[in-house]
């Protein structure tokens, strides 16, 4: 038996409560931010974007978008393994909503605060790459083929770095749970980006933005080279399911970030267990925002120039912010 | 143990979740959408013309040293965890201990740099 | 990068002839050849076909012409499908000019040479100009010219299916074998007896006084309102609408049809055309 | 292709050696005609060793129109409307070379400000053009902010061109000894003679200074970028010589240190009354390529402005004959337009319609380095040195 507000509930129903309440939140997240994506491109470009679906500033054109691919033809080409094909998105997207259950938006709504906490995300949220591979290689198609491959090496590049950026603030913490994590943040009254991290923050979203593969790390899709890369020959509503799996990805990784650097939750002189979800996805925002700022704003990068840059800077960087961290933790 | 399980019960739940919500709005998805595969269609997209041999041609990976760098210092990472968690009740011994530990990785790291094997080749 | 005006172009003038003369002498003497005009502001060196390679290579090294504007062909023969045939017959054969140039300054050569149309055969000149690989291409598959020793010598444009040579004059023009163009309007007579009689005033006349009397009143204008029209359209839409008198045949008859505007001293026809609006300002702007 | 004249060919093709040596068969990828980044309908086969490219061959044609073929039916002002459709992008540039042509064969005196006029929408032509690949080349290194910025001035470049012309790609323009009297005017019947719109003048100073301006602000948001840069400094370097001797013209001949403009060396239009500068690259490198053709348009509107303020009066057209007869001869006219060296070898044998007119277009020479250029470079470079070298395919094809 566990407690949600205190009041004692059968697991089994709070289970589904919880995954439907955490439902909930990624929609009410994922939503805004796809529409923000869209509006804060246009702006950027002196645009207008969406205008009309909804009525008011086009709000409805990420569920209009839905709908339509929801109406659009599903092919599988002859040419592609069809079992891996199907099961690709499959694997994308259980892997992405597998790292909901560690983010705690509030002391007590968390799915389920595990001891391995931050290194569980770590492991499953890197799973996504299994998937873009086998999409990218089984579809038969040469662009798709590459595209994959990409996302292969991209993740070998990046996940190092990113995986070596959150030691610093486990070293802080002491803990690998992401409520410990918080609370540790709390307790410290400034968030870990201040308190120490601002080197690990760096290095976490840069790799992050990898993880993700947006611009400029979108090599896998890398539209004027690869078409859509491993996207390519996915249609109907099994494309949707990449697109939405990108953007809770997207937020999944933003809230991950704002929790490990950003003091998840906690806000001064807000009381955590009410206020804790807002702020956490306005934090969450804050990232998503970076993010679709820098895809619209700068050029693709080169593989080859990405593992330079990560092996020769991130890496030891990474290790560098890792001794200093410690030290600071053993002499103070 | 009970919570232990639980806690991975949950996460079992939400993967569960993840698969069920795909498979039911593709099989939604299913109930009206149009449904007609031609050969033209089914073909892969090679820029618009028939591709030349299959999609599984053979192709050379470049980064297969990165690849065996990468699992070399992905295990230092996962020694690392445990180490951060305990520093502060290790102290200064278990600090040097792994500094030296990380110094021998990253000899290695440089080793590869001056081999040139991180050349893009 | 560096932005610089250089000295030599600084202060380029537009070429005398007599230089141009003196270039096309200077690189005919490079190329061994004694044949050479300078007309129209080109230089152009004949040199023959047994000594093509050598004497491109040696323009390129000893005049500096280093610079492989393009190369091409001419189909001179007194039979065509297509156009108009040639005023004086002359002997028949392939032109393949090359056009080079300096990247330093304005001197540029036209070298050509003549090849029999029963054994179009040529060198390439790949290993001189690595430009030429592509340009010879075209030429071949257009001409049927075969460079020998060419690396590709595939299909450039053309399917390779394809069965011809398109530029040769014999070659025909599939479309207007099938509909004549009726762009040719501008030169044909009107229907109206009116224009008829003003085409003998236009003939008598200064083209001012003939533009005024042969000018359809308003049809000018059409033109102007209607710029974005495609190719054809928009030249006819400064012409009067072509008219059942005009020439039905195919495109080989239709010099013949022109034959009696083109006795007719300049300026010939009466009617209003592309030319007689654009020339509309001018005598305006003189009166 | 000579391995005497090639030592990077020769090179690569001991790389080849080694790679079948390994026994890694290579992938064929088509790129093209069918891809976001071939500007329609190029197509390269390309013999991949990973990514790296072995082999490759361009593929062209899907455009071919046979100009040179419709020209030999067509009288001289019809094929004024041809031509401005072989670079689209430049439409009114293509018009001039010919005019120039036809005109130094039937020795006609254009009058000075038809001159002018076409000196001025000549310009606007290169930078409406200069403009597409300054916002198309960033994004096709994944950029797509610039895009929208440097369209938006095209646009206003476009209305100018529109406004002067009544056409904004395919002007069809230019009259042979002179311009057409602007489509905003020019009514024959009320005898007056209106040649540029109104306020063209005024208006084309503020676009000028507009189109200063996107140039600054796509410096800040391109050119100094540091993915940028290490995307196109160093990669798919062109050298002067091989440059020159695959007929590579106008910013991309420049880009390679050679400081040949045709604007400079000719005098197909009246340049030598206006300053400018020649700008030319240091390394040939697909960043000088860029960096070329956004000083190029700066100078371009520099040109532009010097053209407004001593814009001369007089007539917009020569006498010229009713109906185009043009005397025997052959000649080359050449000119600088925005893709480089666009050139018209006109044969004629008196009549009203060409013998032969030999169409020399930039893309088309251009291009036809690229199998030597692609050689060993890797996928995401075929794009860089593909965007960098600009080529329309309608100026390829013909």
């Amino acid at each position: 038996m566990t407690s949600l507000v205190g009041i004692e509930i059968n697991f089994y129903v709070l289970l589904t409560l919880k995954i439907l309440a955490i439902t909930g939140v990624v929609l009410t997240g994922i939503l805004p931010i796809i529409f923000g994506e869209l509006k804060i491109s246009a702006h950027m470009q002196s645009r207008v974007g969406p205008y009309f679906a909804g009525g008011r500033w086009g709000w409805a054109q990420p569920l209009a978008d839905g709908i339509k691919f929801f109406q659009k033809e599903d092919l599988v080409p002859a040419a592609a393994d069809r079992q891996v094909y199907k099961l690709a998105p499959y694997l994308l997207m259980v892997s992405t909503l597998a790292v909901f259950v560690i983010i705690p938006f509030s002391p007590n709504l968390i799915a389920a605060d595990l001891d391995l906490g931050i290194f569980f995300a770590l492991a499953i949220s890197s799973l996504s790459t299994l998937g873009v591979l086998m999409a990218g290689w089984s579809s038969g198609n040469k662009y798709s083929l590459i595209g994959g491959l990409r996302a292969a090496a991209q993740i070998i590049a990046y996940e190092l770095p990113l995986v070596l950026a959150v030691i610093g603030v486990v070293i802080q913490a002491g803990t690998l749970s992401m409520v410990g994590i918080v609370e540790a943040q709390i307790d410290m009254g400034v968030p870990y980006l201040v308190g120490g991290q601002v080197i690990g923050f760096g290095i976490f979203f840069t790799a992050s933005l990898a993880e993700l593969n947006r611009t400029p790390f979108d090599l896998p899709i890398a539209e004027s080279e690869l078409v859509m890369g491993y996207l390519t020959e996915y249609s109907g509503f099994r494309f949707t399911t990449f697109f939405l799996a990108e953007y809770a990805g997207v937020f999944s990784i933003s809230a991950i970030a704002a929790t490990l650097f950003l003091g998840g939750y906690g806000f001064w002189g807000l009381d955590s267990t009410v206020f804790g979800p807002f702020v956490l996805v306005a934090k969450v925002g804050l990232l998503a925002f970076l993010m679709i700022w820098i895809r619209w704003t700068w050029p693709r990068m080169r593989e080859d120039q990405l593992q330079t840059m990560a092996w020769k800077w991130l890496v030891p960087l990474a290790l560098a912010n890792i001794m200093v961290t410690a030290i600071f933790k053993v002499v103070f | 143990m009970s919570e232990y399980f639980d806690q991975y019960l949950t996460v079992l739940a939400f993967g569960a979740f993840g698969a069920v919500l795909v498979g039911g709005l593709l099989g939604l998805a299913a109930l009206i959408r149009p449904s007609n595969p031609t050969p033209a269609k089914l073909e892969t997209y090679e820029s618009g013309i028939d591709p030349i041999g299959g999609g599984y041609s053979q192709t050379h990976i470049r980064y297969y040293v990165f690849a065996l760098l990468f699992l070399i210092f992905d295990v230092e990472a996962v020694f690392l965890f445990p180490w951060a968690l305990k520093i502060e009740s290790l102290g200064a011994f278990a600090l040097w201990e792994m500094f030296i530990f990380i110094a021998i990785l990253l000899m290695g790291l440089v080793y590869a740099v001056r081999k040139g094997v991180l050349k893009w080749e | 990068m560096t932005t610089s005006t250089p000295d030599e172009t600084a202060a380029s003038e537009p070429v005398a002839d007599a230089g141009i003369a003196a270039l096309a002498e200077r690189v005919a003497g490079i190329a061994g050849s004694d044949s050479w005009t300078a007309d129209f502001g080109n230089a152009k060196v004949r040199v023959d076909r047994s000594r093509w390679v050598e004497a491109v290579e040696a323009v390129r090294d000893e005049a500096g012409l280093e610079f492989f504007s393009f190369l091409s062909a001419i189909d001179w023969s007194n039979e065509v499908a297509v156009g108009e045939p040639l005023e004086d017959p002359v002997e028949e054969r392939y032109e393949v000019l090359v056009r080079l140039s300096s990247g330093r300054d304005n001197d540029a050569v036209t070298l050509a040479t003549d090849i029999p149309k029963d054994d179009a055969r040529l060198p390439t000149l790949v290993g001189v100009y690595g430009g030429a690989n592509w340009h010879e291409r075209e030429a071949a598959e257009m001409f049927g010219i075969e460079f020998e020793g060419h690396p590709n010598s595939g299909k450039l444009y053309l399917t390779d299916e394809f069965e011809g040579f398109p530029l040769r004059k014999t070659f025909p023009l599939l479309s207007r074998e099938i509909k004549p163009w009726p762009g040719m309007v501008d030169v044909e007579d009107m229907p109206s007896t009116e224009n008829a009689e003003s085409a003998a005033a236009a003939s008598a006349s200064p083209p001012g006084d003939a533009q005024e009397q042969a000018m359809p009143q308003g049809d000018t204008t059409k033109g102007d309102e209607n710029p974005e029209a495609d190719a054809g359209g928009g030249e006819q839409a400064d012409s009067p609408p072509p008219t059942a008198d005009r020439t039905d045949g195919v495109a080989a008859q239709l010099p013949s049809s022109a034959e009696g505007a083109a006795e007719v001293p300049t300026p010939q026809s009466p009617v209003p055309s592309e030319e007689s609006e654009a020339g509309a300002p001018e005598d305006e702007a003189t009166e | 292709m000579s391995q005497a004249l090639d030592p990077r060919a020769a090179a690569h093709v001991s790389e080849v050696a080694v790679s079948v040596e390994l026994q890694t068969p290579g992938m064929t990828l088509n790129i093209g005609p069918q891809h976001p980044s071939t500007h329609g309908v190029l197509r390269l086969v390309a013999e991949l060793d990973g990514e790296r490219i072995v082999n490759v061959e361009p593929v062209i044609g899907y455009m071919h129109r046979g100009y040179e073929k419709l020209s030999e039916v067509r009288t001289y002002p019809q094929i004024t409307a041809l031509v401005n459709r072989i670079d689209w992008v430049s439409g009114f540039a293509n018009e001039i070379p010919l005019m120039v042509a036809v005109e130094r064969l039937m020795e006609i005196e254009v009058p000075e400000r038809a001159q002018s006029i076409r000196l001025i929408l000549t310009e606007l032509a290169r930078i409406s053009s200069h403009l597409v690949f300054m916002s198309s080349y960033p994004l096709e290194l994944g950029a797509a902010t610039p895009l929208m910025h440097a369209l938006r001035e095209r646009e206003h470049v476009l209305e100018l061109i529109e406004g002067a012309t009544g056409g904004r790609f395919h002007p069809n323009f230019n009259r042979i000894g002179g311009v057409k009297p602007a489509a905003g005017g020019g009514s024959t019947q009320k005898k007056v003679v209106q040649d540029l719109p109104k306020n063209f003048l005024a208006e084309t100073r503020a676009a000028m200074d507009n189109v200063l301006e996107v140039c600054d602000d796509i410096d800040t948001l391109v050119t100094g970028n540091e993915i940028f840069q290490a995307r196109t400094m160093g990669v798919a370097v062109l050298p002067a010589d091989q440059a020159l001797a695959y007929g590579v013209s106008g910013p991309n001949l420049r880009a390679s240190g050679v400081a040949f403009d045709l604007r400079k060396h000719e005098d197909y239009l009246p340049y030598h009354k206006y300053d400018f500068d020649v700008v030319t690259g240091d390394n040939g490198d697909c960043f000088d390529r860029y960096r070329v053709r956004v000083e190029e348009v700066r100078q371009a509107a520099r040109i532009v402005n010097q053209a407004i303020d001593d814009l001369p009066g007089g007539p917009l057209q020569a006498k010229v004959p009713r109906v185009i007869k043009v005397p025997k001869g052959e000649t080359y006219v050449r000119a600088e337009n925005p893709k480089g060296e666009m050139g018209y070898y006109l044969v004629s044998d008196g009549g009203r319609i060409p013998y032969r007119l030999k169409i020399r277009s930039a893309s088309f020479s251009n291009l036809s380095i690229l199998p030597w250029a692609l050689k060993g470079l890797i996928v995401p470079d075929i794009i860089a040195l593909l965007g960098s070298l600009d080529f329309v395919l309608g100026d390829v094809d013909r």
